[in-house]
């Protein structure tokens, strides 16, 4: 290595530390450079298809387990009883959102769109036990008990319309009377038998905005 | 000079008259030396504020902001967090020597601020050997690393330690040697003595860095090589976090590590602090003779410039460290060895045939003679 | 060059130890030789002036449950054609040839086929368990695998 | 100076590098063997973060597996995505509409700078400059934000989908996505002032750990390490897929321009050159990106034909190649991806005998392996 490298050596290294330092400097004092985002009183908009935690109007959801099939972590269950009227009563909606990965797999295959993402994705907890959403909070069995008594019920009553009905019609028969009431009977049944189950069963304070609320926040 | 003050305090208090001298004087030096220490604690607090401040505005950040006025009492809630937290030393570690390393390195750091001339009459100790006594007392350092890197047992420390040892004993040298210039000029090993010689001329041009184009290069010789001493990037191959996780302290946790923290911030004042003295004119006031001011408003405006011209170093360090990458081992000794020992002899003989060809005269002093 | 031609180029050169040629649904056709030739004809790929092999792209093992095979993904990049060679092995005790000093890429990809099939390599220089840890037991992507209740006494 | 060490013989050291460990990028453990700071050996030992993908695939169905293949390289997520589309839309023979190739191009080309950004970003942090580390991550946010606005998610995205991708690009994406490029093409330049072209860097990574051609060829080097030893071969180039011969771009190669072919420092400057080629081929994908649907109609329950496929993409790290049987059931039968950081691996051993420990370091960096996808 010859004098002139040597020197031109020593002559690179301070010319690049120097274009280096003149870079770090002019960040160091531009006070527009600076991009934190000082998290807890500025917060960052999330955008409009954030997926954030996962919420699910049980109002318009028709248990048709859709979500559940689809979902490569098995971290939504469901469980469903058949209501008096043929329709799926939700027993439990439950999402782990410890699991969760948030791959939308669940919200694009939604038939009546029920389950979506929201734009939360703060939650701390100590316990695994409090990252399972509970979006039904009354007890599964108890909704399955319930529910069973209504189909029961309404069997009954149907069972009593067509006995009912049925005599009624011998008696007419009997009589040699007209048509039986037997329709009027049946079309009556349902809307007592029903429940009106989803939206009791949820005993869910929400409902317009209820999808700008935490899910978080939603536990009891 | 203690023993003077002592005596002045006794003149002044009369109270004290019937107490033995040497009481007072040892009463003096201790408070001395808490006054010193307790400047240097905080300094150093501080200035881990300022670093982390620093490098938060250079990587377009904020940095501390959340503990005090603009976060600046971070340092004390992580003061306060180091000496509450638990003191782990490992079960292997050779117990004593793992204990006692962390205060051989701050002993060694903060010993050296005894001759730090801070102002005009600002100097805790005027020791004729004040170059001297600090680059010893400063060597003490490397003990204690080279011990916690070895009673740690374990691996990485060992190696950081051994690194510490082989990087410091190299660049010892470097250092010595672009000092002797000052020495040279001034005649004299003491500080204060280095200082005065710098004086005249506004202040300024009779700093010893505008002296002669050889002490000019021995400033930055200095500099670079100070920069290796204190284990700072680009030369922090011994902490070296990427490579040694955290080198010889990676074993420290609690307050022995805040030891080996504050140290190597104490390292940067002092050898920042010897730059200053040495060749930016110590505490010269630039357009003002301070030792001509009344005693109390020429020693604080002396201190304030001191402190000024070493703190602007030490911030400059900072600038280097959140810059540039880092030397590998065998580039670091290359540089010391290769780059600049031949150099800082070369200099060493510039300045000493300068000095004999003009009679110790300046270039500013020539131009200024020049003009009458 | 078309896997037709590099099948008969290999019958040529070693005769019956290529077994077929499997073009229909595999992309890249595969050329199925015998296990235990697998080191000569993959010299004989690589070294093949017309041929030249280079680049062992993909080594892995299948169970396709009544046998094991490993498949070789070449790519020649400095005639950039493609092949593929298949190997089929018995259940039991399956092991061929080590290819890793003619490609040195296939020792990392045979030492996790080794690790997650159980097929073992002969004359690899370093044929140990590569993804799982060294005590495992069982080679979990074989289909009759059964996952285990515990590892060292931890519950999985 | 040899004679010498061999006739003081002094005692090596076995030192764990990891799993924990500040620049093994993840839970690499390296098990070295030192004579002083001169490492005698350097043994990688990898499947700390084993998750079984391979087998999970055979447990899923071909769309349940997209997420997935977020989780194989979650710096280059969309990729890994776009891969596994390809493959299974060349199984399957399932024509996507042509905006959905385009979109797949500009989103995989984001995230290679993305990818890039943060191999240059942490290989500068293991060199000892913290700070372009930190500018790299503030334009990967950039990136990230586009991502969100098109998928919602900001590191695995699962944004593709076999047949196409799951929805059309949002309102002002293309603006943005411009503006963003407009931002970010004077940055490389500054990287280069700041960092690339700086003396201790320079030093730390020239002639240091250099793969002759012809070892990354059988090594299996792909991607920047291979182009990074001189040899110009570029899947995106050399054997297309999607629309890429629709883009005009130069395969970036190594040049030994500051020490040996192959070093650490043209694999460095590789990634930095991919990431103004990546600009390029978005900003020509913008202007050229045609309306149309996104998806193509895919059975809900799909099965595709019986076969074996192997297919490759040029991604980030190298060649992700994912060889896929199907049995014509809705589930794969076999699912080996060929990662490109495994493949990589293979040579660690081999190149880093000799060099010192803060070398080894260097290795990990310019080699911008990724530990999930080695393990996966």
């Amino acid at each position: 290595m010859g004098l002139k490298d040597y020197l031109y050596d020593i002559w690179e290294a301070v010319a690049t530390t120097a274009k280096g330092m003149r870079i770090t400097a002019r960040y160091g004092v531009d006070p527009r450079e600076t991009i934190t985002l000082q998290y807890p009183e500025e917060r960052w908009e999330p955008s409009e298809r954030f997926r954030g935690f996962l919420y699910n109007d049980i109002k318009t959801c028709t248990s048709c387990t859709m979500c559940v099939r689809v979902c490569p972590v098995d971290c939504i269950s469901l469980e469903s009883v058949r209501g008096a009227d043929k329709k799926m009563v939700l027993a439990s909606y439950d999402i782990d959102i410890g699991r969760c990965m948030y791959c939308g797999l669940c919200v694009e295959v939604c038939p009546p769109k029920s389950l979506k993402h929201t734009s939360g994705y703060e939650k701390a907890s100590v316990d695994r036990g409090e990252l399972i959403l509970h979006f039904i909070h009354e007890d599964a069995g108890e909704i399955k008990a319930r529910v069973a008594k209504q189909v029961a019920e309404a069997a009954a009553k149907a069972e009593a319309e067509k006995a009912k009905a049925e005599s009624e019609k011998a008696e007419a028969e009997k009589a040699e009377d007209g048509e039986p009431d037997s329709r009027a009977a049946q079309k009556d049944a349902p809307p007592s038998a029903q429940p009106a189950a989803p939206a009791d069963a949820a005993g869910n304070p929400e409902d317009g905005g209820a999808a700008e609320k935490k899910p978080g926040e939603e536990k009891e | 000079m203690m023993e003077s003050l002592a005596i002045s305090l006794v003149d002044a208090l009369p109270v004290l008259s019937g107490v033995p001298l040497w009481t007072i004087t040892l009463l003096v030096m201790v408070m001395v030396a808490a006054v010193v220490l307790t400047f240097a604690l905080t300094y150093s607090g501080l200035a881990t504020y300022v670093e982390r401040k620093v490098a938060g505005d250079i990587q377009a950040r904020v940095g501390p902001n959340r503990v005090g006025p603009v976060g600046i009492l971070q340092f004390l809630a992580d003061g306060i967090k180091l000496l509450l937290k638990e003191d782990i030393i490992p079960a292997k570690a050779d117990r004593f020597l793992f204990v006692l390393a962390p205060y051989l390195v701050f002993i060694g750091s903060f010993a050296a601020f005894v001759v730090v001339p801070f102002g005009v009459g600002l100097i805790a100790s005027d020791l004729n050997i004040g170059i001297y006594y600090l680059m010893a007392i400063t060597s003490l350092v490397v003990v204690g690393v080279m011990l916690a890197g070895w009673s740690s047992n374990n691996k990485w420390a060992l190696l950081g330690g051994m690194r510490a040892a082989a990087q410091i004993v190299s660049y010892e040298i470097p250092v010595g040697m672009a000092l002797l210039p000052a020495v040279l000029i001034a005649g004299s090993l003491s500080l204060q003595d280095i200082v005065r010689s710098q004086g005249g001329l506004f202040g300024i041009f009779g700093w010893n860095l505008f002296h002669n184009p050889f002490t000019f290069l021995s400033f930055f010789l200095y500099y670079v090589a100070a920069l290796a001493e204190t284990n700072r990037t680009p030369f922090d191959i011994p902490e070296a976090e990427s490579e040694l996780v955290s080198g010889y302290h990676v074993e420290y946790s609690g307050i022995r590590f805040a030891f080996f923290f504050l140290a190597e911030y104490g390292d940067m004042f002092v050898v920042s602090a010897l730059a200053t003295a040495c060749f930016l004119g110590g505490w010269h006031v630039p357009f003002l003779d301070a030792e001509a001011l009344p005693a109390l408003w020429g020693n604080l405006l002396s201190l304030g410039v001191f402190l000024g011209k070493t703190l602007s170093l030490v911030v400059l360090m900072m600038w280097i460290r959140w810059t540039l990458p880092r030397l590998r081992v065998d580039q670091l000794m290359r540089m010391a060895w290769k780059y600049l020992v031949p150099l800082t002899f070369v200099n060493l003989l510039g300045v000493s045939l300068w000095l004999l060809l003009f009679h110790g005269e300046g270039i500013p002093r020539m131009i200024a003679s020049l003009f009458g | 060059m078309e896997p037709k031609e590099i099948f008969e180029k290999v019958t040529e050169k070693f005769g019956g130890k290529a077994v077929e040629l499997q073009e229909e649904g595999f992309r890249p056709a595969f050329v199925v030789v015998s296990p235990e030739s697998v080191r000569e004809i993959a010299l004989f790929l690589r070294d093949d002036p017309a041929l030249k092999f280079d680049s062992l792209m993909c080594l892995s093992g299948v169970d396709y449950k009544d046998r094991f095979a490993v498949t070789y993904h070449l790519h020649s990049l400095s005639v950039g054609h493609q092949i593929g060679v298949k190997t089929y092995l018995p259940r039991e005790a399956p092991s061929l040839p080590s290819v890793d000093m003619v490609w040195p890429a296939a020792n990392f990809q045979e030492r996790e086929a080794f690790d997650l099939y159980g097929i073992v390599f002969e004359g690899s220089w370093d044929l140990r368990r590569i993804l799982l840890p060294e005590d495992w037991e069982g080679h979990p992507l074989r289909k009759d695998y059964k996952y285990p209740e515990f590892y060292n006494g931890i519950k999985v | 100076m040899k004679a010498r060490a061999e006739a003081l013989p002094t005692q090596e050291m076995l030192i764990n590098m990891g799993p924990q460990h500040p620049s093994t990028h993840g839970v690499l453990r390296v098990i070295l063997r030192t004579d002083g700071e001169v490492v005698v050996n350097a043994r990688p030992d990898v499947g700390y973060l084993h998750r079984a993908l391979e087998k999970i695939g055979e447990r899923v169905t071909y769309a349940q597996y997209m997420p997935f293949t977020d989780r194989l390289d979650y710096l280059a997520a969309m990729n890994c995505n776009a891969a596994w589309a390809w493959t299974v839309e060349k199984l399957a023979g399932i024509e996507v509409p042509e905006r959905a190739e385009y979109i797949r191009v500009i989103v995989s080309e984001l995230n290679r700078i993305a990818s890039h950004l943060i191999a240059f970003g942490s290989f500068t942090a293991d060199m000892g400059a913290f700070t372009p580390f930190l500018y790299a991550i503030r334009e990967r946010e950039r990136i990230n934000d586009l991502f969100e606005d098109i998928c919602g998610n900001r590191l695995t995205y699962n944004y593709v989908r076999i047949g196409g991708v799951s929805a059309d690009l949002p309102d002002r994406f293309l603006e943005k996505t411009k503006e963003f490029l407009d931002y970010f093409e004077p940055k490389v330049p500054e990287y280069n002032n700041l960092i690339s072209y700086n003396k201790i860097f320079v030093h730390r990574l020239a002639n240091v750990a250099a793969v002759t051609p012809e070892d990354a060829v059988g090594y299996g080097l792909t991607g920047p390490n291979l182009r990074g030893s001189g040899v110009p071969f570029d899947l995106r180039k050399n054997e297309p897929y999607s629309v890429y011969p629709e883009f005009d771009f130069d395969v970036c190669v190594g040049t030994g321009e500051r020490g040996t072919l192959g070093d650490c420092f043209d694999r460095y400057m590789v990634r930095i050159n991919e990431m103004k080629e990546s600009v390029r081929i978005v900003r020509q994908a913008i202007e050229q990106i045609p309306e149309g649907p996104v998806m193509a109609k895919v059975p809900r329950m799909f099965k595709p034909p019986v076969g074996e496929v192997y297919f490759r993409a040029e991604n980030p790290r190298g060649e992700t190649g994912i060889y896929l049987i199907s049995d014509g059931t809705v589930n794969p039968y076999r699912l080996k991806i060929r990662a490109p950081s495994f493949v990589t691996m293979g040579i660690f051993e081999k190149i880093t005998k000799g060099l010192m420990i803060a070398d080894v370091v260097a290795v990990i960096g310019s080699f911008d392996i990724i530990l999930p996808e080695i393990d996966r």
